[in-house]
């Protein structure tokens, strides 16, 4: 599965993007912020605070108890500033 | 006749006169155009410049997935965004809505109601760097564009 | 500072994006700039034109009047209202509103009002000229225009 | 006094303008309107509804109870229907 990462989330963790194998005991959005945060310092800075983390699957945004079964690509962001 | 909708990112700048000319060509019976542009501040003179990341793909998809439910909830003719990204300097624009209609309140509804979402939901993000050589850091999402969201539910 | 505020009233079109940067040249801390144009609609192909008849002097000085109001109710940096007289086409401009504001509820509101009192107070009156040559006769004034009022209130 | 008429109250009365002399017991707006409605077909047919008409003193909105004393210039017109 496809992560990709943006503004402060992409700088913390240190990457764009990146592909990973998600542990079947990962189902829900909650659970994949909680996973990724035990990947390393990068990781843990970004996601800290994980309900500040705004996620979207295949480029919908999603709520953190969604189910991510299927999905080809989520991205992890913060509360968008545009316009 | 369904509304017209044209959605665009793009790093150079726009013209407004010639963005709504080519809107509206051909179209009959628009009798109201508001058109929204959003300027980079100089925050006092502070700012150097503000760079504006987005999320490719999903960007247009999701301003288009706001301009789809605006064109649902007032008759407008047509409706277009244009969101700049890259480095954008102080009294540069940044976005441009425009919305058009017979009348005038639905044109600035449907105008109000796309920049309402495209600041909270369209994923692109502010970064400021600053006129000392600092960076100035991530801008912060605003509680009051997120409760500006309310008003249209 | 106070606002700046452009009033005019002319037979000649106006063009866009040359008031706009008029209307903002030199000012700081504009982040919102909002305009509505009012176009002459061609009424499903039976309108050859509007005359627009105006009062002079009471005109600029009842737009005035209005957007000095609008100065004193919402935190903007700039006005400009723009109203043209005489013989209009379909497809041609009739009005344009600027406002100017750090941020964009300001500029919505402001020139949202501008525009509902413009089109109830100011002194200026339409008459339809149809392409069969004869005279549609005198626009009636809309009762919800007067409603739209209210809302301000 | 100067009086000034627009859109179809001027193509009724058949005048741009005028100047008149008001009589003494012409106090208020509706005085005036009644008064002028009596001085011809065409001011009978343009303030045949004196309460449709709008009437500006000294180029300011003015309710129909206002005193007309005083005014340099007193327009009357249609409702408006710029914009």
């Amino acid at each position: 599965m496809k992560l990709i990462y943006f503004a402060w989330v992409r700088e913390r963790i240190g990457l764009p993007q990146e592909e990973v194998e998600l542990p079947a005991e990962v189902k829900t959005v909650r659970d994949l912020l909680l996973w990724l945060r035990e990947r390393g310092e990068g990781y843990e800075e970004a996601l800290r605070h994980p309900e500040a983390i705004r996620v979207a699957i295949n480029q919908e945004h999603s709520r953190h108890d969604e189910p991510v079964a299927g999905a080809r690509e989520i991205a992890l962001f913060p509360p968008m500033t545009g316009g | 006749m369904p509304a017209r909708i044209e959605v665009r990112i793009q790093t150079v700048d726009f013209d407004l006169s010639a963005e709504v000319s080519t809107l509206l060509s051909g179209l009959r019976d628009t009798g109201a155009v508001v058109t929204f542009s959003g300027l980079c501040r100089s925050e006092d003179g502070t700012l150097a410049a503000l760079e504006l990341e987005h999320y490719p793909g999903m960007a247009e998809a999701e301003i288009r997935r706001i301009a789809d439910e605006a064109a649902a909830r007032w008759p407008v003719t047509a409706l277009c965004a244009i969101h700049r990204v890259g480095r954008i300097a102080p009294g540069e624009n940044i976005v441009l809505v425009i919305a058009a209609s017979a009348h005038r309140q639905a044109a600035f509804d449907a105008a109000s109601f796309l920049m309402d979402f495209l600041k909270s939901r369209a994923p692109f993000w502010k970064k400021e760097h600053l006129r000392d050589g600092s960076e100035g850091g991530w801008v912060d999402a605003k509680e009051s564009d997120e409760a500006a969201l309310r008003r249209w539910s």
